[in-house]
């Protein structure tokens, strides 16, 4: 990219400008504005010891960042730029580079041609009827200027803050034995479902073993109460009754006793009639583990 | 300089680091004007070694120096920032325990007898490890077998509040199949939203997290 | 889980994890016995915070979480732990990362109209590289150049939480021109200057935004 420089040659020629040796002239610049100028001058207002230009040159992201040094530099306000002062002191810059054969990106003369436009458009004058209605010929450029300058900006204050390894470090202490735990899957409960659905089909087609269609809620009271006979013991009838869940619980777990009595998972058991009720598990765990 | 400022900034370095570190390395962050002696790390130290008492980090010596390190007893939540998901689940699993859902109490041989195929020791484990089934009982047949019924955790986990927000057979007969091809396609995205959670399958617990900002806590449920 | 204990595994996962950790991630940390609610998580993070009060590190909130961090002030001396380290980044480098900080989703050539000069590649490669930058999309126009913004990894390093703690982007003056109608730009900036700048200057240059396919906003944040 544009500026980038070929240290030893670069360093030679600075150090031939610091001497005065004379360079070539440019005859293949096309622009006319700064021939007819004693070329190699180093232009008056540059400040900067002929050794340095060359880092400063380098220094330089572009045509606008150079406009706006030189705007900057004398404190110029950007919203009223003289061209003409600032054009030809931007020429001299481009000389510069060009005499010390820093390879120059062709938006530096892109940008020599804008402005020799812009000092060409001011220096015309204007039929009178038009007058406070063109635009003026240096707003395009003033915008540009502008936005590169917010962003430039913007740059520089990101640089500043702070940051990881310039400014701040993150921590990490060591962990002994870090060994990976495997956690178990995620379901998908529709996974489930259709999984179901499709040994529901092959159950099905099997011909025997109709699963019907009943409330779930029983299938889940029977292991309840399942589980609170797992102890073998009898257990009083009214005992698994929940009167707290309402008419509807009490509901739901009576047909889970008729549920696990047809599928002979309980003995029910009456004395005498109107005697309490007792019921127990047909089948408990063998030994306990 | 403070012994206080002085124990501060050790304990930085030891947390930054990446590797453990000696007593003159300590010696070496610190210059002459900071007018920072040996004996004054050593107790630096010390007592950044007694800071650690109950909490969950400790200040060790090690062959290469002193590092901060995590306390054994808390590995259990730690290992989890690198916990695997495992891959899914196989359809005979999900199968049974479909049936343990619809069909509870049931015995492994029923279950059986509808899927047509033995149900593998191994999967009945995974359930139960997992705690969505338990044995409720036993029937009262020769060899005793148990019956297996679905927990309170497998509810949650589904997000259910009980049995009876499942679908009823008739439903699930009905279920269109995204694909008729793909009965059972490995991603059922244009699923209802239904509980189960939305997500990463083999995921770390704390994968790239730049690219991930769905993670929820139910992931690792 | 008492608050205390909750406190020394959430210090512990924060000091050994190797990024920030959100809270739920944290929360992932733990199982339901652990009993340990997300309000339980948000204070473990404030009471240790406040823990960090004197010390030299602090427990900050980036990007992508919590993390525990080494303070600025001591910075020097644990610096010097590390002999060499790259932390000086070029202006072209700082400017074209402002220009997509501030303006993404942005084009390499909407870069280089703004800068005036052409954007190396390797620029790119490097910001790529940081996991700084990715495309976010690509914009409707010939040869569908690739759209930039930043990451998470970006704010993380600089410290941020949220683009809108970058610094404010300055504002634009008018030149003052003798026909108010005719003003030069008609979408000047003169809104408060957002992070994300909303407001493209070279409307001509810069296709219709609506034809862009990027991302959500959540992405770039």
């Amino acid at each position: 990219m544009s500026t980038e420089p070929q240290p030893t040659e670069a360093a030679s020629v600075a150090t031939a400008l610091s001497h005065g040796v004379e360079a070539p002239r440019q005859t293949e610049m096309p622009l006319a504005v700064v021939h007819g100028q004693p070329l190699l001058q180093i232009p008056q207002d540059l400040y900067i010891p002929p050794d340095a230009l060359e880092v400063i040159l380098e220094a330089f992201e572009g045509p606008l960042d150079l406009l706006l040094y030189l705007i900057r530099r004398q404190n110029l306000d950007i919203l009223d730029i003289p061209v003409a002062e600032i054009t030809r002191q931007y020429m001299d810059y481009i000389e510069v580079m060009h005499e010390m054969r820093l390879e120059l990106a062709a938006e530096y003369l892109v940008m020599a041609a804008i402005l020799a436009e812009i000092k060409s458009r001011l220096l015309l004058p204007r039929p009178p009827e038009e007058e406070g209605i063109e635009e003026d010929p240096r707003a395009e450029l003033v915008r540009r200027l502008q936005e590169y300058e917010r962003f430039k900006k913007a740059a520089e204050d990101i640089d500043a803050l702070p940051r990881l390894e310039r400014d701040i470090d993150v921590t990490q202490v060591f962990v002994p034995d870090r060994k990976v735990v495997r956690l178990p899957p995620p379901v998908d409960l529709r996974e489930m479902l259709l999984a179901l659905r499709d040994v529901l089909r092959r159950a099905e087609l099997s011909g025997h073993h109709e699963v019907e269609r009943e409330p779930l809620s029983v299938r889940q009271r029977m292991g309840e109460v399942l589980r609170k006979l797992g102890d073998g013991a009898f257990h009083r009838f009214e005992a698994l009754f929940d009167a707290s869940e309402g008419k509807l619980g009490v509901v739901v777990t009576f047909l889970s006793l008729l549920e696990l009595a047809k599928d002979s998972l309980i003995e029910i058991m009456q004395e005498a009639p109107l005697a309490a009720i007792y019921l127990k598990a047909r089948a408990i765990a063998e030994v306990t583990d | 300089m403070e012994q206080q400022e002085l124990n501060n900034i050790v304990e930085a370095a030891l947390l930054a680091a990446q590797q453990p570190l000696t007593l003159p390395m300590l010696a070496a962050l610190f210059q002459e004007a900071d007018e920072v002696s040996h004996d004054a790390i050593a107790r630096a130290i010390e007592e950044l070694t007694e800071a650690c008492e109950g909490r969950s980090i400790e200040l060790v010596e090690v062959a290469s120096g002193f590092r901060y390190q995590v306390r054994e007893s808390v590995h259990p939540w730690i290992a989890r920032l690198w916990a695997e998901r495992q891959t899914k689940y196989s359809r005979a699993l999900l199968e049974t325990l479909a049936l343990i859902a619809y069909r509870q109490p049931i015995t492994r041989g029923e279950i059986e007898q509808v899927r047509g195929v033995t149900v593998a020791t191994s999967i009945m484990h995974t359930l139960e490890e997992r705690e969505w089934i338990r044995i409720v009982g036993y029937r009262d047949v020769p060899g005793k077998p148990a019956l297996f019924g679905t927990t309170r955790q497998f509810l949650d986990y589904f997000n259910l509040k009980s049995l009876d927000q499942l679908p009823t057979l008739a439903e699930i007969r009905d279920i269109a199949d995204p694909d008729p091809q793909l009965a059972l396609a490995p991603d059922t995205d244009d699923a209802p939203a239904l509980p189960a959670d939305p997500v990463h399958h083999n995921a770390g617990a704390v994968p790239d997290a730049s690219t991930d900002t769905t993670r929820t806590p139910e992931d690792v449920a």
